[in-house]
């Protein structure tokens, strides 16, 4: 079937409530009007207003009764208009859902899932990529796909998974992808990175919006001789560790990606795992490409600036080459 | 605007009052002439869910006489909402001519309601805009050149293209709150601006608004009895206008008049009908009154309704279209021309040429609006914090007590 | 605990009355025979700012009589009250000896009202104890060798270790969520699992409680309305126990009954006497009831004292002694004997064996908390995740709908 | 003057409400209780319960009306009765305060103080190290000191400071540190850390109660023949990277010790600052020793378990010694 990224999301959730009379949805604007990107739409006239629940606009609500649905058996799917607001209901995320099975043995199969980061002059409110907040919170699981089909299979395999999982889609993606995707296929492991390119010389490693930046930019630096390997994390947490050991081995040199802004972002978490794992095998120092530590600003041109540019990702994909 | 008043000092009476912990006796002041409920009935046609409205469209009273406002400030207020309304189709304009980075937020059919409010604040008394309270940010003294550009995100906007739409402030002269997106954090933070204004000596009000939608938060409630608890003159204006995006007020909260709330924090509390710019203002004139004589907050809860959709990308085709015509005939600037004309304060010539001045105005504004440029990126990553650039100072007057 | 009973569809009526978005009556029930209040005065005494109580200390009124409760629940409750304060006064002695690791946190004073709460929940009902509500635990049918153990950090404790107090629970047998610290996070949470249920067929209730500390969140707020507009069965005790930590009540709300903040979420309330279990379970049970039949949330005011500290480390100082001299004379435990003895449901003798019975028990309880080891930390790190270890699982009966 | 931890906190306070009219105190059962740890007992008996005020229990209200005072000249001390409970104004800080200078130019000068960590068995909610979540959001600023004189120096500052202020106290500390503190000394300048122990073999970046475990290590291992250089950050944001940097290319060596947990800690973000900085000038891997990826356990062996000890600090620096 062929699907753009966000109605691979919506496909996701229709066969699961098909499979699956436990899974249900909530959240702002999802029922009648199908969700602010449309993610939802036309699921209250299949599955019902039961099940396609319009809450109020409480997103602490939302969650802690996800939550409790999800004591009781149930496998509810929350959409965060922005994941921008999952600040307004981070308590309920990270102590009461992140802590539950540790804790107690009772496990909170929930996935709040949502679009994140920017590229679309959202603004400092509607643009943000909030990822790290739980990459750093032990018990949550952390998902970004960069395909309408890892959209889709990933999708899947967060809504079984027993354990709170943040679904981050990037909006920029929602309408600008499309691919054929197997809805009869399993879902994809959560926590296993894919190669979405190979390469010899040098490793791009990154995830969502940014893997089409680096596959652009492969592309362009090939013609130059430059043999780029791009690996995309798909799951931010669990991490890959065996995958980013690996490309780094393969390649020697690794730059790491990501949109999110710099300070306290993951290229530091990749950093020290490569530090931990793979010393002795790089041939030059792991930099990083990332945002300014600044919000995300309106403006097309501020935020142009503010975003990881491809004309950056050569620059240094080719200074480090050259190391 | 009004003219500058004394800084007050705060009274006695009212310090003893709030150390005693008093308790307020909770009132509901309904003003308003029709009594409304809109019970909407969820329902398939077509396989799809919808929503349907079987109330009867009638046609609106008489507004509600004040006698707290002269002839001039009438004229004032409703100048304001017309350059309200037609800053807005200027928005649209713009917009569809792709000159808009993002989105366009309206308040058609709640400029009365945005005008009236912020018209009763004093110089010294703070405001925070929401994102429909376009009317308001003029009473305040910005000009529509800054709502334009901040919709365009040029350099020139209050905000130099970092934030949009009504994400502005002004600390020094206008003393008014940049609102951040999510819903109800404003509300905490104006009962805090009139505790700072306290412990420099002075009793103010700070007013902002919330919709339907917003006033489920948690964030709310802590904000409003936070107020509450330490009597500050929080004026918190909730713009109901039963919907939330396309969420109906009955799928939010399980009661017909949001004012109930106030009870439970031992607040007063209005009803008016939003529509009507004199019952809004009569409500918000005494709450700010309430407020300089250091008697706590109010809630005003306005009845109106969104007359477009969320943001211009959205038809709203979730609302019944009779209950959009319902709302049609009460239109806030037909409702307040038909009084000013019953008054005699303003003829059909006088009109005429106030609107042909406005609109003259606006193609001004619009023209500079415009000519601004796109910022420049060079500092993109600047001014992330606060290098001595700004001198935070409070300016007491008498102890704080 | 009452016996098994078969599992409820929800009424139609209900279903009905929830789809039309029928906007119940708000109403409070005051069940009280004294109705009280505790204004205290803010002043200094040798330079210090102080609370004072200038109220008179006089004896409580009988109890209020209830059909609702045979002769062998009222002693079943009795026993568990008796047993909730001989816990509790081991504690205190495991605390002193250095066994418990933290601290100790009591409900003296409160027991009538966890209990006699806790008592109105059928077996498919849920709750979620909060730190004073050790005697609910008991009710639910833990032994008190897990609150010990929780205390002590023994391996053999609910959490193995891993948490303490009553941070504990039980989805399988006794229905029971573990509370977090963050206060009102349990609200929305006990709502989700009347969704949860509902969605499987079944109407329950969710209990759960609040302090006048804690019903001042956010969270409470969104949890209670996201509960009243969905019409879910949560039965919400707010222990007004008139000081969250050492603030007191009139610092934290300019109320006097929270109850009140009911009629702002269109669902009705009961205020009672929390020293009285037998208002406490008049209430409850009709909570409860409503709860099964479709009917939404209920809320609770007991009014009580905490007649000790926050916790044990806290002399709770800032009391007024006067204030806790009053309260003292409303023993919750001391006034149901009066009841009982007053019914001839429970002879000096009886009363003599009954705590005799439970020093054993307890005694024995303590013996076997003791004897658990200290956890291993062989596996500290793991279980943070369920790798399939568990299988959350629905039981459906009937469509969901 | 011989001040505890917590009291030379107090006395911070007590030094700042004296000198500016501006410094107010917002918070839970810090007016006539003097706090849960005592750190404000006795200022509302001299500044009066307008300057110490005893609020509802409103994580967001709090932090919003400390907002809000400071956008009138005011600068509010507010305390988290534990800094846990920030995740309940999560939205208020990390969108409300950070933002606000960036996007309209008014600064936010507020201070959030509470304790923080774990070592005193106050299991999974009262023992949390919140701070990368801080960290990675641009516009505010992170303290945490790690002795008396720096908690009161580095106070002073922080009320100072034009910029939302978190101001981490590791509640291990309050009373198990005692020092002479020059109460009319300046402030300690926010952004610079602080070499606790000078040494040429190795460095051990750290901070917080972590910084006496690393002196005590250092004493140890210095028996032994090897030499630690103890860097104590202070300041988490704005790094001081030259410090660090510094350091690294003094010893060539570098150890990262947090008790925070390990995934997206601070330590990743340093090891990436050091690989763009200081490449060249390492002789090993940089390594990181901090607390397992799991909430804070209750039980006293679980929770000495978990947290980074001074026996596995020894090998690990023993360890990349040889190296
Ligand atoms: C905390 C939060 N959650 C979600 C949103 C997304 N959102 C923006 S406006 C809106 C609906 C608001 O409805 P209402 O408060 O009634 O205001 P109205 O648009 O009717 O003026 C929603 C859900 C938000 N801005 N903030
Ligand atoms: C969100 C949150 N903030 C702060 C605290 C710290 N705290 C624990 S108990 C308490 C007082 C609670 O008072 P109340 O709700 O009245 O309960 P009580 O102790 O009287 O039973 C406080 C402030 C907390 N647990 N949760
Ligand atoms: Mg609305
Ligand atoms: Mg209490």
């Amino acid at each position: 079937m062929e699907l753009t990224f966000v109605d691979a999301i919506r496909q996701a959730l229709i066969e699961e409530m098909r499979r699956d009379p436990a899974v249900f949805l909530m959240g702002e604007d999802i029922g009648v009007y199908g969700g602010a990107f449309k993610a939802t739409a036309g699921l209250v006239d299949e599955f019902g207003p039961q099940r396609v629940i319009d809450t109020p606009l409480a997103e602490s609500a939302i969650v802690g009764a996800a939550i409790g649905a999800s004591y009781t058996g149930m496998r509810p799917v929350v959409e965060m208009q922005f994941m921008d607001f999952v600040a307004c209901c981070f308590n309920q995320i990270t102590n009461f859902a992140a802590k539950s099975h540790y804790r107690w043995n009772a496990p909170v199969p929930i996935v709040i899932r949502g679009p994140v980061g920017g590229g679309v002059h959202g603004g400092p409110f509607h643009s943000q990529n909030p990822e790290m907040y739980f990459v750093h919170t032990p018990g949550l699981k952390v998902v970004e796909p960069a395909t309408p089909g890892d959209a889709f299979g990933l999708l899947l395999a967060a809504i079984r998974d027993n354990n709170p999982v943040l679904f981050l889609e990037h909006k920029f993606l929602y309408r600008r992808l499309k691919e054929d995707v197997a809805i009869d296929a399993p879902p994809i492991p959560l926590g296993r990175a894919k190669v979405a390119r190979p390469g010899r010389d040098l490793s791009v490693i990154t995830y969502g919006a940014m893997v089409q930046t680096a596959l652009a930019t492969a592309d362009q630096l090939a013609a130059r001789g430059i043999e780029v390997e791009v690996l995309d994390l798909r799951t931010l947490l669990p991490l890959d560790c065996d995958a980013i050991a690996a490309t780094a081995r393969k390649t020697s040199k690794v730059l790491i990606l990501h949109e999110d802004t710099r300070t306290g972002g993951i290229a530091g978490e990749i950093t020290a795992i490569l530090q931990e794992r793979c010393f002795d095998d790089l041939d030059g120092p792991i930099l990083r490409l990332t945002s300014g530590d600044a919000p995300v600003p309106f403006s097309p041109p501020l935020e142009e600036a503010f975003l990881p540019s491809a004309q950056a990702l050569a620059n240094h994909i080719e200074r480090l080459a050259r190391f | 605007m009004p003219k500058a008043r004394a800084a007050r000092p705060r009274p006695a009476a009212a310090a003893l009052a709030r150390r005693n912990g008093q308790t307020a006796a909770a009132m509901v002041t309904d003003l308003r002439r029709e009594k409304l409920r809109f019970d909407l009935r969820e329902t398939r046609r077509d396989g799809k869910v919808v929503y349907e409205w079987e109330g009867r469209v009638t046609d609106p009273p008489p507004l509600r006489e004040t006698a707290a406002l002269s002839r001039d400030q009438a004229l004032a207020i409703y100048r304001f909402m017309l350059m309200n309304r037609i800053m807005e189709q200027q928005l649209e304009n713009l917009y569809k001519q792709g000159q808009v980075v993002g989105g366009v937020y309206f308040g058609l059919g709640q400029e009365g309601c945005s005008v009236a409010s912020a018209f009763a604040l004093g110089p010294d008394d703070w405001m925070a805009p929401m994102i429909r309270n376009q009317g308001s940010l003029l009473v305040r003294g910005f000009a529509p050149r800054d709502v334009m550009m901040q919709y365009m995100a040029k350099s020139g906007s209050p905000t130099r293209g970092r934030d949009g739409t009504s994400h502005f402030g002004d600390l020094e002269k206008r003393r008014m709150i940049s609102p951040i997106s999510m819903l109800g954090d404003l509300i905490p933070v104006m009962a805090g601006v009139c505790l700072g204004e306290r412990m420099q000596g002075r009793e103010v009000a700070a007013m902002t608004w919330i919709g339907d939608g917003g006033q489920s938060t948690g964030v709310f409630h802590e904000g409003v009895n936070f107020a509450a608890a330490q009597r500050l003159g929080l004026v918190l204006v909730i713009e109901n206008n039963l919907w939330a995006y396309s969420t109906p007020l009955q799928r939010q909260v399980r009661i017909t008049d949001l004012a109930v709330r106030a009870a439970g924090y031992g607040i007063p509390a209005f009803v008016v009908d939003g529509t009507d710019p004199l019952q809004v203002y009569e409500a918000c004139r005494q709450a700010v009154a309430r407020a300089h004589a250091g008697g706590g907050p109010t809630i005003i809860e306005a009845k109106l309704m969104r007359m477009k959709g969320h943001a211009i990308h959205d038809p709203a085709s979730y609302v019944p279209p009779r209950l959009l015509e319902f709302w049609r005939r009460r239109d806030p600037i037909v409702r307040f021309e038909g009084y000013l004309t019953l008054k005699g304060w303003l003829g059909e010539s006088e009109r005429t040429r106030l609107r042909a001045e406005i609109e003259v105005e606006m193609a001004a504004e619009r023209a500079a609006a415009e000519s601004s440029p796109m910022p420049t990126p060079d500092d993109v990553l600047e001014g992330v914090y606060c290098e001595r650039c700004h001198h935070p100072t409070p300016h007491f007057q008498g102890r704080p007590s």
